[in-house]
């Protein structure tokens, strides 16, 4: 019984006590002809060893390619500490920290978090995590639509410079209570939205949506963005990564008033790619608007001693209290990913965190020149790019990504099925992990995929 | 005493913030390049200012978190029955084999080509899930189990409108429920009903046939419910439900207490979401990642939320890849940037795989023996069941109405008074229809022996209280804090640490 | 107070015995093979009782280990200026590097074609430390720094004996080394010479020429001394011991002290044992492993204990190779089953990697700042230097033969005083010449606010003497135990947990 | 500089303090002339990113054989609990638990330990690790030579089953003091000690080392054996596999008396193979013997409240206190081996051993049986044996062992050069780690190998 540690003498003991003859008797207000008798579906049970087995050999089957895959999901050097702390059983296995006393490691991890990602956003308050980047822009849509009371409307425009698969997350989950979501132009050259097609009529949009760095790895001229959107009486919802704000602008200095909420996907600090979670969202805002925030926020306090302490605050936004009135569904979080950046962000601190950036948008722009120096290869946008860039190729993507393949090369994301106005384009991204070796690699078998 | 609930001083000293601990120029310079390239930007795009982030050494990082983790209470640690919340054993190989390099290092957009072993572990994840629901096809992406809700309603929502019944917007939910499924039901756009529990523990069908109509979507129902006993009269919930046109929602947290004795489809359940993190004892974390995968019976199987795993043949070999929009065009979309949480699919997985056909059972079966006798001795030590002509599932609830009204001890007061002794808290003031209302989850993986010596510590508290009860409030005493005032957190907002003003 | 040093109350509990957690026929189930195979053994070679292991559950080992765990200290949680020590951080990348699955599944016996990854870092390993000691050859095969020693003293053995000069077999040793370097000699089959130390701290040059002699097989030194102090006269120590025929043994485990400053092949050691647990920071473990490489001088190169890791060309690709018995005849011969602690190696290699050449001589010149400013601001406030006049290397000697006399506060005293106050004690009482010393070693990974808080408890618990000595002699009062019966401990011996009598 | 966390600010005000204007200054006791500037034969830096991928290159350069080999060294499964738990900081980065108030985790760790081994091996007392077995071996036979004194002899007698590199060791370390090693007669058709070669006469020896299970594979006559030695005036000491001991008849019970040492190889014990270490000696005796034993040894004790706690005891055997007198020179010895090995019999029990050795027995029995089902290969000796076998080739066996690894497999051990005498010897051994897929796939790669 794996996992059971009772006894033969334990059960007898213990079914004497209940007073009953047998376990079965303990289920016998289920009505009996609903009860099963095993389940066949499922396979034999496998020692650890096997189990082991088994999985090293499926992960062995996975693993080998030298990928510059990016679109919301990047490889970045993690830190060996990041998980050899986060996964010590006290945090790996402790539950929400309800019983404050009994959870001020979590708590006061989450306070240090909370005091992070602030900094990072230029904005004053953050909760404690989310489920994703996808799903945390859903929730600050909603957000802004219960915060915006100068708007009465649930029309959101998003830049088309937004991660496509946002925009339809956000749709699925918000699109319930009624919000659109409608896209801005893009400027075809730039790669940015088209200020000067920006629309001055309509129906006030509740809230503005712009992605910095731009999901075509372009930067957007968030100042006049910003300005325009508030000028229209929306809020600002920025989305961004939180590696680029070791250097770029941070939303709570956009602009003249800066963005309202920041949200997006934190993956990129410390977080394994893992095909795809678990990852976590984030999100912080400006003080006026955090009582309308999703999710737990942690605050600092003082105990019957005076001693300073951290303990789960602003319960009354949420579920377990407010039920059918709280701000948002959300109960358990992402909470472990979140200890890992933590200890992610002490490790590499500002400094460190710049030259991640830095060092990630060079690689790219390396990257970029050795790849158009392949005939047939040019980029897609002009302007400055972040650590992705779209290029443009002179035939289908598709065939030439499966030549990469065989060189053992996954060479980025086509975007020619989701972006068909953008032609044959190609999205990669190389960050600090990849050497010059495999830019070159990189770059010479492209050449051999475009030459046949 | 050879027990292990002794209060104790320990070696641990106050943390302070790793602010507080951060110096100018400090780094830990093995972990960044060891030159900050030419990011040659444009200065309209940078920021002006440096985030303030701690800076301090990898030396000081270790050993700030190594002893913040040591201010936790786990289950790795300490007997853990938080009701509702199944704290069992998180077996370790399910952390390190989800951790092997191939898993952690595949990008969520690689070919599927590039990713069978992982997706061979997804499919046969979902098909276990179909065996131990008896639902008909089941989606992993949801990432917790409100998530899973949300997927859940909005497919049932997605159904009646596909029939051309989009005015179906009430959700029937019983008072005791959840506040994620209330919550789930708003942010569905949906209204709720609330429905009324009997003095028994079960709902109260008169009511419920009252609250159904023909604007009915269906209705939300965890079984056995969080009150800690079996809704005897599901056959007759799910056919009115149904007959109204209804359909019905399972609230998968407490499927640990079933697990291989009952299958929430014969139930009559349409969907389901599973809370991974749960009944197949995927990490808490405190507070998450979880997962919470739905399934749904035939009808509701084309508004799965994508991505969901398919199989096909390929050169006579298996070949896995995810079913997208293209081939569910009626979904109801994805929930997340990629699939969801992948690594925790793989711990559930690594954990099914372990326990096996027999093991699934088997969880049931301790899980109810033990809170069953855990039950049975507190009552037998004077404590008051809330349910006591009920059987226990795999949780109960004990209401201190009584020992508040006689000499003051509330459940508050006696969680703290717990952690004293070794034993971290049941769940307290839920479900809110009990007073004083302390849910005790034990969990299968609990022995005897903890169970007795937790029987031991409650006594001792009652004990305390009856003869001195300013003690007992003025517990907790060994914990790094005591009690926090939770008045003053909300009033003085302090929710993120900032530089002194220099100087 | 916003220090790491309040002694405070922590949520841990009394751990039992493994043992006393035991119940008969509970298992960890999925730790085994599912069914007992038949071994079909003949009766007379098998046991006919079962041995008393503990029988608990995954769960129960966890929780108890994990408990364990927390009641010690250890770098990750607390400063540890264990002198002669070197408790500096161990890098965790370290740990994670040395353990990926394709290092810890090669079986010691395949071939060289199947190790070439292991084979290369432990060549480089060779190569970088002969460059750090100024060596010819390194051998990484002793297991400790003792096993070093033997390997060294071995090696100056066989090489006399060579020379048709096995009579010589005095090793001469300075009154203040290490226990390891008398009792190594012993177990090479010789003679120990104790050499006095000054009262300034260097070896006494005079006694050495007295003690040198036709006997003479060499003299063991550490430089800097366990004093603490660098032996300026190390030239002429080693033409002494030269001149008379003997050779040089450098004790390597204050190498970190002088690392990338001065080579030990300069100064004229003919063999050096490093201790890589302490200079190249692999972990200490409770206890160990560690690992004591040997480098020696051309002379001594026949010598070296197999294995040895060697280089050649194969298909215009260098090739990795053990040497053995067969390269080298004149070995002293193999220290261990295999070829010593090879993943502490892996750590030690990854270590040096990531310090890389400017990192070498920032160990010692960090190590050094910090001893030497921990030993002034202590001496400032009023505790008594060892050696006031001298230099401090990487560590000191603080004496309290005044305060022991004045107040009684004694060097025990003072160490279990720190305990409650978030310290690991210095190594007290060794050198024995020194009366009630502490041995102090900060390493060069600690900050400043961590020497300036250690400087206030120190003080704290001086101050506390001359008002209250009996306070601190009731010291620590914060740990799992309180001071111990060591008399007890070795009168009634109970070195084994035995089942209680049945009944 | 990684891993120094000195700011500049820092050094500038530690120096004042001091009173040195720079850190150079602090060395200036160490002749001028000696000094060096920088170390040119150590390469520069690299982060923790660039050694990382360095290493799981090197690593998966060496991974994917299957492999056969033990002689020694054996692969079982090792949970994963065990080293979750055993690199916890608290253990892993602890010294030697002199202050034993702030290391009672190890201590009572250690205390464990040695209960489990003196059950394992039947005896009285056991120490807290050596090196690994070979040096054990070694100090085994210095402390009998100190302990015996009824007998006024360096001269040690060994099995032939005893593994020759045990010998070679002890000879390399005992060999100093005196002791000389020689061999028992090998009856060459079991593979066992022969009995009736026994030699009665010659110098008394000092002690008779024998093995079991031996090199070979084979079980040895123990109670024989030990009856005999101890008949000459000779102390046993017994060198055996841990594992074994979950089956087979354990020291303490040979013959009348019952060995008076036992020490070996603790790798099986939740040690993984590691390319040879670290792994760990253990070492127990009778009661009697306890004052000669080498290294540390752990007792239970009180406190001054009368609480139990755990110490290091029996100090003055040690060389801290006794230096030159000392039993032994060790000092740091395997600790964090040990805490592993504790943790790995807790996870398996007696029970859980006793099925890792009896499903070894039987998976090397079944691979015998495919094995010699090959033409020309046969069992070497008759008899039981333990988890190995000795199979002999018509054929030499090093070119059968590279055809096999072409195919993946790492076939045994050639003992041909070891042991000429046995003719064209390979030592083949599988654990449970093995299915019986794997065993057929060795057969069918040898009936290949041995084809061609
Ligand atoms: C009964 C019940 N339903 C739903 C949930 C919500 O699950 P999650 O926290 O994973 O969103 C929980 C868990 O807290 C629960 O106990
Ligand atoms: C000066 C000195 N020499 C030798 C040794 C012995 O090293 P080890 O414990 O690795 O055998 C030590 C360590 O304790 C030491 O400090």
């Amino acid at each position: 019984m794996p996992f059971i540690p009772h006894t033969g003498d334990d059960v007898a003991a213990m079914l004497a006590t209940i007073g009953v003859p047998d376990i079965d008797t303990l289920f016998d207000e289920i009505p009996r002809d609903l009860r099963v008798d095993g389940i066949p579906g499922v396979p034999e049970a496998l020692s650890e060893m096997e189990i082991a087995r088994l999985m090293h050999e499926r992960a062995a089957q996975d693993a080998g390619m030298l990928s510059f895959l990016g679109a919301g999901a990047y490889a970045h050097h993690v830190p060996a500490v990041v998980w050899e702390i986060a996964t010590r059983g006290e945090f790996y296995s402790a539950y929400t920290p309800y019983q404050a006393e009994a959870s001020q490691g979590t708590l006061q991890t989450i306070y240090e978090y909370q005091s992070m990602m602030t900094a990072l956003t230029g904005l004053d308050v953050s909760n404690a995590s989310l489920y994703d980047g996808a799903s945390a822009l859903a929730e600050a849509a909603l957000m802004a639509v219960r915060a915006n009371r100068s708007v009465d409307s649930t029309r959101v425009l998003l830049a088309a410079g937004v991660n496509p698969r946002y925009r339809q997350v956000a749709q699925a989950i918000a699109g319930h209570q009624g919000l659109t979501f409608e896209r801005l132009p893009l400027d075809a050259a730039h790669g940015v939205t088209d200020l000067d097609g920006l629309d001055e009529g309509g129906e006030p949009p509740v809230a503005v949506v712009v992605q910095q760095p731009s999901f075509f790895g372009t930067l957007e001229p968030m100042d006049a963005l910003t300005d325009w959107a508030h000028r229209r009486g929306a809020l600002v919802i920025a989305v961004v990564n939180p590696t680029s704000l070791a250097i770029l602008k941070p939303p709570g200095a956009w602009g003249q008033k800066g963005a309202d909420i920041a949200c997006g996907e934190g993956q990129p600090l410390g977080i394994p790619l893992s095909s795809g979670g678990p990852y976590f969202g984030f999100m912080t805002c400006r003080q006026a608007l955090v009582r309308q925030m999703p999710g737990r926020i942690v605050g600092r306090t003082t105990d019957v001693d005076g001693t300073p302490g951290y303990t789960l605050t602003l319960q009354a936004r949420e579920q377990h209290i407010r039920r059918s009135k709280a701000t948002s569904n959300i109960c358990t979080n992402q909470g472990l990913m979140v200890t890992a950046a933590t200890i992610y962000l002490s490790l590499v601190g500002a400094e460190g965190l710049a030259r991640v950036a830095s060092t990630s948008v060079a690689r790219t722009r390396e990257l970029a020149a050795m790849l158009t120096a392949v005939p047939g290869v040019r980029r897609r946008f002009d302007g400055p790019h972040f650590h992705e860039i779209t290029l443009e190729l002179d035939r289908p993507v598709a065939p030439v990504l499966s030549g990469l393949a065989r060189a053992g090369i996954l060479g980025g994301l086509d975007l020619s099925r989701t972006f068909p106005e953008l032609g044959n384009a190609l999205l990669v991204c190389a960050t600090e992990t990849k050497t010059e070796g495999d830019l070159r690699r990189y770059a010479e078998a492209l050449a051999e995929a475009m030459r046949t | 005493m050879t027990g292990d609930a002794t209060g104790q001083q320990g070696i641990r000293v106050r943390e302070p913030l790793i602010f507080e601990k951060s110096r100018p120029g400090r780094r830990a310079t093995a972990q960044a390049p060891a030159a900050a390239a030419e990011h040659a930007l444009p200065a309209a795009f940078l920021r002006d200012d440096t985030p303030v982030l701690p800076e301090v050494s990898e030396l000081q990082v270790v050993r700030h978190f190594t002893r913040l983790s040591q201010q936790n209470f786990s289950i790795d640690t300490h007997f853990y029955p938080l009701g509702s919340c199944t704290m069992k054993y998180n077996p370790r190989a399910c952390n390190t084999l989800a951790m092997l390099p191939g898993f952690l290092d595949r990008h969520p957009l690689a070919p599927a080509e590039f990713g069978q072993g992982f997706l061979a572990c997804m499919y046969e994840l979902q098909e276990m899930l179909k065996a131990v629901t008896g639902m008909k096809a089941v989606s992993l992406t949801p990432m917790a189990g409100a998530q899973g809700e949300f997927a859940g309603v909005a497919m049932i929502r997605a159904y009646h409108a596909a029939r051309g019944e989009a005015h179906r917007n009430e959700i029937i939910v019983p008072d005791a429920a959840h506040g994620t499924n209330p919550a789930t039901a708003t942010m569905c756009g949906c209204v709720v009903k609330e429905l009324p529990t009997r003095d028994d523990g079960d709902v109260d069908l008169d009511a419920l046939r009252r609250a159904v109509g023909p604007n009915t979507a269906g209705i939300m129902l965890t079984n056995p419910s969080t009150l800690g006993v079996f809704e005897r009269h599901i056959r007759e919930v799910a056919a009115t439900v149904h007959d109204a046109g209804g359909l019905l929602y399972y609230d998968g947290a407490n499927l640990n207490a079933i697990l291989g004795k009952v299958l929430p489809g014969d139930m009559g359940f349409d969907v389901i979401h599973m809370n991974l993190h749960k009944t197949f004892s995927t990490p808490h974390g405190g507070g998450g990642p979880g997962s919470g995968a739905v399934g749904v019976g035939q009808r509701l199987a084309p508004f799965l939320p994508v991505p969901v795993v398919g199989r096909e043949e390929r050169d006579g070999k298996p070949f896995y890849r995810w079913l997208t929009e293209e081939d569910l065009p009626q979904t109801i979309g994805p929930l997340s940037a990629f699939m969801g949480n992948a690594g925790v699919l793989l711990r559930a997985y690594v954990y099914m795989r372990m326990l096996g056909r027999e093991g699934m059972r088997r969880v049931a079966e301790f899980a109810t023996l033990n809170a069953n006798y855990l039950a049975k001795r507190l009552a037998e030590e004077g404590f008051t069941l809330a349910f006591p002509e009920r059987r226990a599932s795999h949780e109960f609830i004990v209401t201190l109405k009584r020992e508040a009204k006689t000499v003051g001890l509330t459940a508050m007061d006696l969680a703290k008074a717990l952690l004293d002794r070794g034993f971290h808290a049941p769940t307290t003031y839920f479900p809110l229809l009990v007073p004083e209302c302390l849910l005790i989850e034990p969990t299968e993986t609990e022995t005897r022996e903890t169970l007795d010596r937790f029987v031991d510590a409650m006594v001792a508290i009652a004990r305390e209280a009856e003869s001195d009860i300013e003690r007992v409030k003025a517990a907790p005493r060994s914990t790094p804090v005591r009690r926090l005032d939770d008045v003053q957190a909300a009033r003085r907002l302090d929710l993120a640490w900032r530089a002194p003003p220099a100087g």
